[in-house]
C-alpha cells in the first residue's frame, strides 16, 4: 500500500483550494493513476475554512476516509496556520508546500520547526502577475504535482495546455495567463 | 413615531456577529434592520427556515440570536412559528406566561416562495400575530445558487444556466408580496436596504404594532449567487429600486401605498450590467431579451401605480 | 464582552452536549471568530470620521460597536473584511487594506 | 468502446443519466445531491437531452410530478437525499402501490434533527419500507453501473417497481475517483425503450388510485409484495446481463474473502472499500477474515446472506443508521432474523457508526474486527445478550484535546 501518496489541502472557500485538488487527481488519471480527489465538507462559506483530499496509487484505491496522516500537506492560505490544525498527523519526514511570499526560517518557525521539506510557491504574485487576480491555486497545483513527480516540467506544460484549453475554449487570455503562472512557478521552483 | 436614526442604531444588537454568513451577504444587514424594530422593552421569537441564514445563524453551539430561536425544517417556518404564537396565546390566557412577545419568523426566497409557500398561506389566513420577512436574495443560494420561482426572468442559476439553447430561467418571477397582500392580511409590504433604512425600520415597526399576521419581503442581495463585488450592495439595492425592478410600497388593511418613486427612473440594464448573473444578456444571440425585461418592468410599475391610485 | 459561557465543545462525551442541541443563553455567536475570514481589513480613521453612524448599520457582522453613542473601532472578531462601511461612508473615513 | 474517465458520483450519476435520456425529471435542490439536477439541467439547457426538466417547489411536489410523469408512461427520475427523501416519504408508498417503476438518486445524508448534511443511511434506512427496491453504491463506478441497472430492474414484467440507487453523500457524491463509462448506444440499447403497462396518455383512458375498502386493499398489498420478491431474481438476472457488456459483475451481495473466513463484517455502502484495506492487512497477520457487502437492501437477500454466514465464528454487523429500536440497527435487525430463520447460532456484534458524517478509517474497521474475535473467544459471552455498540462516539470528554 506504500505506493499510495496522500496529499491534505488547506484553505478558504472561494480560493480553488477544491478545484485544485480534482484538477490535480485529473493530471495523475493522466498519467495512469489511480486517484481520490475528494474536499471534507461542511457548509462552505467563501473564506471559512476548508480541507481537501488526494490519493494518488499504482494500484487501486478502495479506502473511503478522510487522510489523517498525509505524505504532503499543502497550505493555499497561510493565514491558516495557527486557525487550523496544519501540522496534524505529521511526523516530521513529510513535505509541505505553503503559498507564501515569507522566508524558510519564518515559516519553520510558525510551523513550529518542522523539520521535513518546505517548499514555498509565491502564489498570490506570481497569479496576480499572469492572470491579474490573486487565485493561487494553478501555481499550488503545478508546485503539487511537482512534488508529486507525476511528470516531467515539459509534459506537465503541455498537459496544461491541453486541459486548460479544453476547459476555457476559444478564451485564449485565460489559457496563456494560466499556462504562464504554471511555466513561471516551475522556474521559482527550480532556484 | 420617529425614533431617530442615531437612537435606533444604539438599541440593543438582536442579531450578533460570529455567524457564517458569507462576507458581504445582504440576509444578516436585512435580519439586523427587522430585529432593530423590535422594541427594547419587547422580547421576540424568532424561528427561520432551513437555508443559508438558518445554518449560518445557529451551528452548534453558536447562535446568533439574542432572542429565542427555533428552527425545525424547510417547509414549515411560519408553521412552526404558528404554532409558538398558539402556545403564547394559551398560555397567556391561562395566566402561565406573561409580558409581551413578537413573533418573527425568516425565510429566504425558496423557503417562503416554493417549498414554504403552503404553510406561509395557511400562517397568514388563520391570522396568527406575526410577522413574516422573506430575505429575497433571488434563488436557493444555501444548496449552490439553484433557481427559485424568486429567480428574476433570464438570470443565470446552477439549474437554469444561460445554455447554448437556453437563457436562463425560462419563467417570470413570481410576486409573492401582491399574494400575500390578497390574503387580506393586515399588512404586506415590499422594501429593500436604503441608506439610512428608514423605509425598511418604518415598515417592520409598523408590521410588529399591528395586531395579526404581517410580511416583509426585503430584497437581499447574493454577492456570491449575484455575482457582484460584495462592497457594492447597498448600490445594487439602490439600483434595483431605481429601476423599479424591486418596487417598495405597503399594503395596510388593503390600502396600496407606494413607498418610493425615483426621481428619474432608471432603465433595467443599469441594474443588470452590475451583476455577473446577466452577462449572458449582453452576448451575440440574446438580444432583444433585456428590451423584453424593461416591458414588463414597466408594466408591472404601472399596474403598481394604478393599485397605489396614482 | 459577555463573560464566555462554559459551552459544549468538540470534545466533550455524548453526555455532556445539551440535550436535543438546545443552546441556552443567546447570541453564543459572538464567542466564535470569524475575523480569520478576512482577506481584506477595514481601517478607520477616526479623526475624518464625523460619526454619522450610516456604517454601523450595513455591517453584515455586527462589528462596529457603539460607546455612548459614538461608534469605535471595528470588532475584529468578526468582521470578516466585505468593505461595505468603507464603500458607503460619505467621507471616506474608513478604507481597505490588505490582511497582512 | 468504454471510455476510462475520473469522475465524482453525482457527475457520474448525471452522466448515466443523460445516457438513459429519460422523458421527466422533476428536481429539488438539496445537498449533496443537488450536483445531480444541477448537471443535468445544463444538458437540459444546451439541448443534449429530449428531458422536460421540471424544477418544482418542493421534494413533495418532485415525488407527485414524477408519479404524474411515470402514470402517463414516460420513464421518469429523479434525485434527492435526507430530509428531500422523507420530505417525499408519503409520496413513495403511493408510487409502489402503483407499481410505477420510477428511479430515484438516493444520495445519503443524515435525516434532521439535528439539521447535518454530511453522510449517513437514515434517510434511505428510514424508507425500507415504502416497497421501493433499494440498491446501495460503494462507490462511483457503482453508482454509474446500478443507475443503469436500476431502469431494467424497475421496468421488468415481473416486477414494475420504483427504485432507489443509494450513494453515500460526499463520501462517494463529491469524491472524483477512476471510473470506466460505456459509450451512450451501449446504454441506449441496454435500458430499451420504456413500454408502460398502463398510460394516461394511452389510446385506452385508464383511471390510477382508487379508494379501495377493505376488500381489496389487502389483496393489493400481497401483490405488492410478490412483485418485491420477483425482485429478488431479477436483479440478479440483470446483474448478469451487465456483467456480459461490462466484464463488472453484480449480484445482491459481494463477498469479499469469505470462504474461509472466521470473522464477518455486514456493512453497506462506502465503507466496504475502508473495509476492503482492513481485511488485507489482517489476512496478512494470518486472521482469517471477511467480509459480505449487501448490495441490495430491499428485498433484503436473506438467502444469499444466509448461506455466505455459513461456518463463520462471529460476525459484526455495522449500522450507518440509528433505528432507535432500542435493540440496534435496521440491518442487524435483518440480519438477525435471517440467522433466526437458518437456525444459525453464530456470535453477532452491532455497531452503529459514521453517522453525520464521522469519519470512519482503516483502524476502526480493524479494531471491530479484533473486537468480535476477543468477544467471541470467551464462551460466556456467547449466551450473554450484549448490547448494541457505537463505533467512534466520545464515550468521555477529552479536556486536553481541544483544538
Amino acid at each position: 500500500m506504500n505506493s499510495t501518496i496522500e496529499i491534505r489541502w488547506h484553505g478558504r472557500g472561494g480560493q480553488g483550494t477544491k478545484t485544485a485538488s480534482l484538477l490535480l487527481a485529473d493530471v495523475a488519471f493522466h498519467t495512469g493513476k489511480y486517484v481520490q480527489g475528494f474536499p471534507e465538507y461542511g457548509p462552505e462559506r467563501m473564506g471559512a475554512p476548508i480541507t481537501a483530499y488526494n490519493r494518488i496509487s499504482d494500484e487501486p484505491i478502495t479506502i473511503h476516509s478522510n487522510i489523517d496522516k498525509p505524505d504532503i500537506v499543502v497550505i493555499v492560505d497561510e493565514t491558516l496556520i495557527g486557525a487550523v490544525p496544519v501540522r496534524a498527523g505529521l511526523k516530521g519526514r513529510e513535505t509541505i508546500l505553503i503559498n507564501s511570499s515569507r522566508d524558510v526560517e519564518t515559516l519553520r518557525r510558525s510551523l513550529n520547526g518542522f523539520s521535513g521539506e518546505l517548499f514555498i510557491v509565491d502564489g498570490r504574485r506570481i497569479s496576480e502577475e499572469t492572470i491579474g487576480a490573486n487565485f493561487p491555486n494553478i501555481p499550488m497545483l503545478t508546485a503539487v504535482a511537482k512534488a508529486c513527480g507525476l511528470m516531467t516540467d515539459s509534459e506537465f506544460v503541455e498537459f496544461m495546455k491541453e486541459s486548460l484549453g479544453r476547459k476555457f475554449s476559444g478564451k485564449t487570455q485565460i489559457i496563456e495567463g494560466n499556462l504562464q503562472a504554471v511555466i513561471q512557478t516551475l522556474e521559482e521552483l527550480r532556484s | 413615531m420617529n425614533v431617530n436614526f442615531k437612537t435606533l442604531m444604539e438599541r440593543e444588537e438582536r442579531f450578533s456577529g460570529g455567524h457564517r454568513m458569507c462576507a458581504g451577504c445582504g440576509a444578516p444587514v436585512a435580519v439586523r434592520a427587522i430585529m432593530r424594530a423590535v422594541d427594547p422593552e419587547d422580547r421576540a421569537v424568532v424561528g427561520c427556515a432551513t437555508g443559508c441564514l438558518e445554518v449560518s445563524s445557529f451551528t452548534y453551539p453558536y447562535s446568533a440570536w439574542t432572542d429565542s430561536f427555533i428552527h425545525s425544517a424547510f417547509e414549515n417556518a411560519a408553521a412552526t412559528i404558528s404554532g409558538v404564537e398558539a402556545a403564547y396565546e394559551s398560555l397567556r390566557r391561562q395566566g402561565k406566561v406573561s409580558g409581551a412577545r413578537k413573533f418573527i419568523t425568516f425565510g429566504g426566497d425558496g423557503g417562503s416562495y416554493d417549498i414554504g409557500l403552503q404553510s406561509l398561506s395557511g400562517a397568514m389566513e388563520r391570522g396568527h400575530d406575526m410577522l413574516y420577512v422573506c430575505y429575497d436574495n433571488g434563488a436557493y443560494m444555501n444548496t449552490g445558487i439553484q433557481r427559485s420561482s424568486g429567480t428574476p426572468r433570464y438570470a443565470d442559476t446552477t439549474t437554469s444556466p444561460a445554455g447554448k439553447v437556453i437563457p436562463g430561467k425560462k419563467q417570470n418571477r413570481k410576486d409573492l408580496t401582491q399574494i400575500m397582500a390578497a390574503h387580506n392580511i393586515p399588512y404586506a409590504a415590499q422594501t429593500t436596504l436604503t441608506a439610512n433604512f428608514k423605509d425598511l425600520h418604518e415598515k417592520a415597526h409598523r408590521a410588529l404594532g399591528m395586531k395579526g399576521a404581517a410580511f416583509i419581503n426585503v430584497l437581499s442581495p447574493c454577492p456570491r449567487g449575484w455575482r457582484y463585488e460584495a462592497k457594492n450592495l447597498m448600490q445594487i439595492c439602490k439600483l434595483a429600486v431605481d429601476t423599479c425592478i424591486w418596487p417598495m410600497y405597503e399594503v395596510i388593511e388593503g390600502d396600496w401605498i407606494l413607498s418610493y418613486e425615483p426621481k428619474n427612473k432608471l432603465p433595467v440594464e443599469d441594474y443588470l450590467r452590475s451583476q455577473g448573473r446577466f452577462k449572458h444578456l449582453f452576448t451575440s444571440g440574446n438580444e432583444g431579451l433585456v428590451e423584453s425585461i424593461q416591458k414588463q418592468v414597466d408594466r408591472d410599475w404601472d399596474l403598481l401605480l394604478k393599485r397605489c391610485k396614482y | 464582552m459577555k463573560r464566555k459561557p462554559a459551552l459544549p465543545g468538540p470534545t466533550d462525551s455524548w453526555r455532556e452536549i445539551t440535550p436535543g442541541g438546545t443552546i441556552r443563553g443567546g447570541a453564543s455567536a459572538v464567542f466564535f471568530k470569524t475575523g480569520d475570514w478576512r482577506t481584506w481589513r477595514p481601517v478607520w480613521n477616526q479623526e475624518a470620521c464625523r460619526q454619522c453612524l450610516l456604517c454601523f448599520p450595513v455591517c453584515p457582522d455586527s462589528s462596529i460597536p457603539l460607546a455612548e453613542g459614538k461608534r469605535t473601532d471595528f470588532n475584529f472578531n468578526h468582521c470578516k473584511g466585505c468593505g461595505i462601511c468603507a464603500e458607503i461612508c460619505p467621507v471616506h473615513a474608513i478604507s481597505m487594506i490588505k490582511e497582512r | 468502446m468504454n471510455r476510462k474517465s475520473c469522475l465524482s458520483g453525482n457527475e457520474a450519476v448525471a452522466y448515466a443519466m443523460k445516457q438513459i435520456n429519460p422523458d421527466v425529471v422533476p428536481a429539488f435542490p438539496i445537498t449533496p445531491s443537488t450536483e445531480i439536477p444541477m448537471k443535468f439541467s445544463s444538458y437540459v439547457a444546451d439541448g443534449l437531452v429530449d428531458t422536460e426538466f421540471v424544477a418544482v417547489e418542493s421534494e413533495h411536489s418532485a415525488m407527485s410530478a414524477c408519479i404524474g410523469s411515470q402514470a402517463a408512461g414516460a420513464r421518469t427520475m429523479s434525485a434527492t437525499s435526507a430530509n428531500g427523501l422523507a420530505l417525499m416519504w408519503e409520496m413513495l408508498y403511493i408510487a409502489s402501490s402503483f407499481r410505477l417503476p420510477i428511479i430515484l438518486c438516493c444520495v445519503n445524508r443524515a435525516l434532521s434533527g439535528p439539521i447535518n448534511i454530511n453522510n449517513d443511511h437514515g434517510d434511505s434506512m428510514g424508507a425500507r419500507d415504502a416497497g421501493w427496491i433499494q440498491i446501495y453504491s460503494e462507490n462511483n463506478q457503482e453508482a454509474y453501473d446500478n443507475l443503469i441497472q436500476a431502469v431494467r430492474i424497475g421496468e421488468h414484467s415481473e416486477v414494475q417497481l420504483p427504485v432507489m440507487v443509494c450513494q453515500d453523500g460526499f463520501i462517494t457524491s463529491h469524491a472524483v475517483e477512476n471510473i470506466e463509462l460505456l459509450d451512450d448506444m451501449t446504454v441506449k440499447d441496454f435500458v430499451g425503450t420504456y413500454r408502460p403497462v398502463n398510460s394516461l396518455l394511452g389510446n385506452e383512458s385508464i383511471a390510477m388510485g382508487p379508494y379501495e375498502s377493505a376488500d381489496f386493499y389487502i389483496e393489493h398489498k400481497r401483490q405488492q409484495a410478490e412483485a418485491i420478491i420477483n425482485a429478488v431474481q431479477v436483479v440478479a438476472e440483470i446483474g448478469t446481463l451487465y456483467a456480459e457488456l461490462t466484464g463488472r459483475p453484480y449480484g445482491l451481495i459481494e463477498k469479499v474473502s469469505m470462504d474461509d473466513a472466521d470473522y464477518a463484517l455486514v456493512v453497506i455502502g462506502s465503507t466496504a472499500g475502508t473495509s476492503r484495506a482492513a481485511i488485507r492487512i489482517l489476512r496478512a497477520e494470518g486472521i482469517k477474515v471477511g467480509m459480505i457487502k449487501i448490495r441490495v437492501y430491499r428485498p433484503f437477500p436473506e438467502a444469499e446472506v444466509a448461506a455466505a454466514l455459513e461456518g463463520v465464528t462471529a460476525a459484526a454487523v455495522l449500522d450507518k443508521a440509528e433505528g432507535l429500536s432500542g435493540t440496534g440497527g435496521p440491518l442487524y435487525a435483518d440480519v438477525c432474523t435471517t440467522l433466526h430463520r437458518h437456525r444459525n447460532n453464530l456470535f453477532t456484534r452491532n455497531f452503529v457508526y459514521g453517522l453525520g458524517g464521522r469519519d470512519v478509517k482503516v483502524s476502526d474497521i480493524i479494531y471491530v474486527f479484533r473486537e468480535i474475535a476477543r468477544e467471541s473467544a470467551d464462551p460466556g459471552n456467547m449466551q450473554r445478550m450484549i448490547p448494541y455498540r457505537y463505533l467512534g462516539v466520545r464515550e468521555n470528554t477529552h479536556p486536553g484535546e481541544q483544538t
